[in-house]
């Protein structure tokens, strides 16, 4: 990502998130922060900033950082963007999204326990070594007159039943994978700015599902930082209207 | 053995002291059986295996066991004694670790990720697990890191979701030898790691909180 | 062991007696490390290696040798030193060898996982065929688990195929016994597959199909 940040960093160090429940984790129980006080574009930025640092742009990290912001998002997005059942929020209230989150939390939070104790005993046990050598060949005697019939053939039969059946379709969980780039997002935006002074987020994104929307709104915030676009919401829950910088300025003067 | 009433099984280096009367010449040939077996074996020795190879059992097999774990109970040894994966095996000693360590050439190789551990964590107690159950857990995708264990050996494949056909995972054998746990049994129980009620309110608090202050405030 | 009388090179612990005054602890340290490395290695080592992993050289190094190969000397132990191709290593010991051949003679696992199941059931319909097609139909790397099916011997390879020249895959007269076959015609009939040329084609379609909705639905 190419791009000059100069941007006040919250107090958040990055390095020591491994994934979208450790940051809401942190975020939350960290006292001095309040999540809704965090700048989600000021997160985005010192993440890109150390992407940049590492001169190597790490795709599975960035996607998951990504996925681990639509998180963030779930608890913004039922009152940040506009209102369920026009974006197919799947109907969350901000309480209802708040409870999923806290049992969504609960129940990571038991494992990431789970994952200490498991780290503590690896610390232990992770030098030792086991004996790698085979046993000697002078007594090794299998061949094929000693393999036993122990299965019956109805079992390849069934086995393959299984690789036949077409799964039911189950609904994708939206935390799942992305399958958008922030890059495409941001090129969907310009594109979309190309042949007019102002679109509606609704225009670029609200038909899509909610992953994409999320990254969208992540690339319009990148590029509201690069200072390539404006955005204006007139009030909570209003329209998110994105001009062009230049544009605008232009309009003005 | 039989010509050796009071030696001990592995060396021939030094007569004992005669309170060790409890180990018969027989139980000593039975303990350095099962120690060669297990010296042998590329995979831990469970205790029916061990009964099958020397033909001794019960208490018998038990105390030539014993007689084994207690040869290698030395903290400064180089070889030690482990129950692992459902069975017995040697291990190179603690004390030795750097040597071994600098053999092997592996450290760097056998450090886990948090994201690892985290998803070795999920599957060890909830196996067999499908990689989207994982994800729906850790709130991230679960793709690449099941696909590290699963070179690293760590999980393996254990059939398919009957709904969604989805691959199941479980921890292997080698999951449990590098952890040194003898079975999945000794895991703590996962309701030990469970939230009080109160860190959950308290949880449920901040957010609110949080979304007060949103309700009130700017993005 | 922990009460033999007179410690031996492997263990530091303990004060030594005056008549040993060569083994210092240094050398026992020593030992210690060359005993461990001896005993993981799966061939044997050079004194070149033992003197790069373990820093030390020269006599010092040759008498931590001996001080190993002391303490596996006795004839009656389960564990014997031996200098072999140029190096040492340890090998069980030649009064354990009746067990020891009872533990290697036992007949191997054919217990299949339920992935070797399915690998095994894909090859057997479709073969020959390659690992990437297996790998597609079963949504995951096929690569453990034919190596695995190759080592036990139910499956081999069977040339290559003309575009990709990826090795090809079939079973085995084992795979037949391992299921009681008298030969292939006699896999179970699929509903809607004879094992004509044709419908094989058509089974390898239907599964491509298949695992393509099964990967798309539940990532």
């Amino acid at each position: 990502m190419a791009g000059d940040w100069h941007l006040e960093l919250p107090d958040l160090d990055l390095e020591i998130f491994h994934g979208p429940f450790d940051l809401l984790l942190t975020l939350i129980l960290r006292e001095e922060i309040s999540i809704f006080e965090v700048s989600l574009a000021e997160i985005v930025i010192s993440y890109l900033e150390r992407l940049e640092q590492k001169e190597e742009l790490d795709l599975e990290a960035a996607s998951e950082f990504l996925i681990l912001m639509s998180s963030l998002l779930e608890i913004k997005s039922a009152q940040l963007l506009p209102r369920p059942g026009e974006f197919d929020l799947e109907e969350l209230t901000p309480e209802e999204a708040r409870e999923e989150l806290v049992i969504r939390l609960i129940t990571y939070k038991k494992f990431k326990d789970a994952s200490n104790w498991l780290r503590q005993r690896f610390d232990h046990t992770r030098h030792w070594c086991f004996r790698s050598a085979p046993p000697p060949r002078l007594v090794r005697t299998a061949g094929d007159e000693e393999v036993p019939h122990k299965y019956e053939p109805a079992r390849l039969a069934e086995a393959l039943k299984v690789l036949l059946a077409e799964p039911p379709r189950v609904s994708t969980d939206h935390m799942t994978r992305v399958t958008v780039s922030v890059w495409e997002r941001m090129k969907a935006v310009r594109d979309a700015l190309r042949t007019r002074a102002e679109l509606d987020f609704d225009e670029v994104a609200g038909s899509a599902d909610r992953v994409t929307q999320a990254i969208t709104f992540f690339a319009i915030l990148e590029m509201l930082n690069a200072g390539e676009l404006e955005v204006e919401q007139e009030k909570l829950f209003g329209q998110i209207m994105i001009y062009e910088a230049r544009k605008k300025i232009n309009d003005a003067a | 053995m039989t010509d050796m009433p009071e030696e001990d099984t592995e060396t021939a280096a030094g007569g004992h002291p005669p309170e060790t009367e409890n180990r018969k010449p027989e139980t000593a040939a039975l303990a350095r059986d099962i120690e060669a077996v297990l010296f042998i074996s590329p995979e831990p020795v469970s205790l029916e295996v061990l009964a099958e190879v020397t033909g001794a059992g019960g208490e018998k097999l038990a105390h030539a066991v014993e007689a084994v774990r207690d040869k290698y109970s030395d903290p400064e040894g180089a070889i030690a004694f482990a129950e692992v994966a459902g069975g017995y095996t040697l291990r190179s000693g603690d004390a030795a670790r750097e040597a071994v360590e600098r053999f092997c050439a592996r450290p760097a190789d056998y450090t886990l990720s948090s994201a690892a551990m985290e998803t070795l964590a999920i599957i060890a107690y909830l196996q067999p697990i499908t990689r989207p159950e994982v994800a729906r857990i850790r709130g991230v995708g679960a793709d690449t890191v099941v696909a590290n264990l699963l070179d690293k050996g760590l999980v393996e494949e254990a059939g398919r979701h009957r709904q969604s056909g989805a691959v199941r995972y479980r921890t292997t054998p080698a999951f449990e030898k590098l952890f040194g746990l003898s079975g999945l049994a000794e895991l703590p129980a996962l309701d030990g790691f469970e939230a009080t009620a109160q860190d959950v309110e308290e949880l449920r608090e901040k957010l609110f909180t949080a979304a007060e202050k949103r309700n009130s405030g700017t993005l």
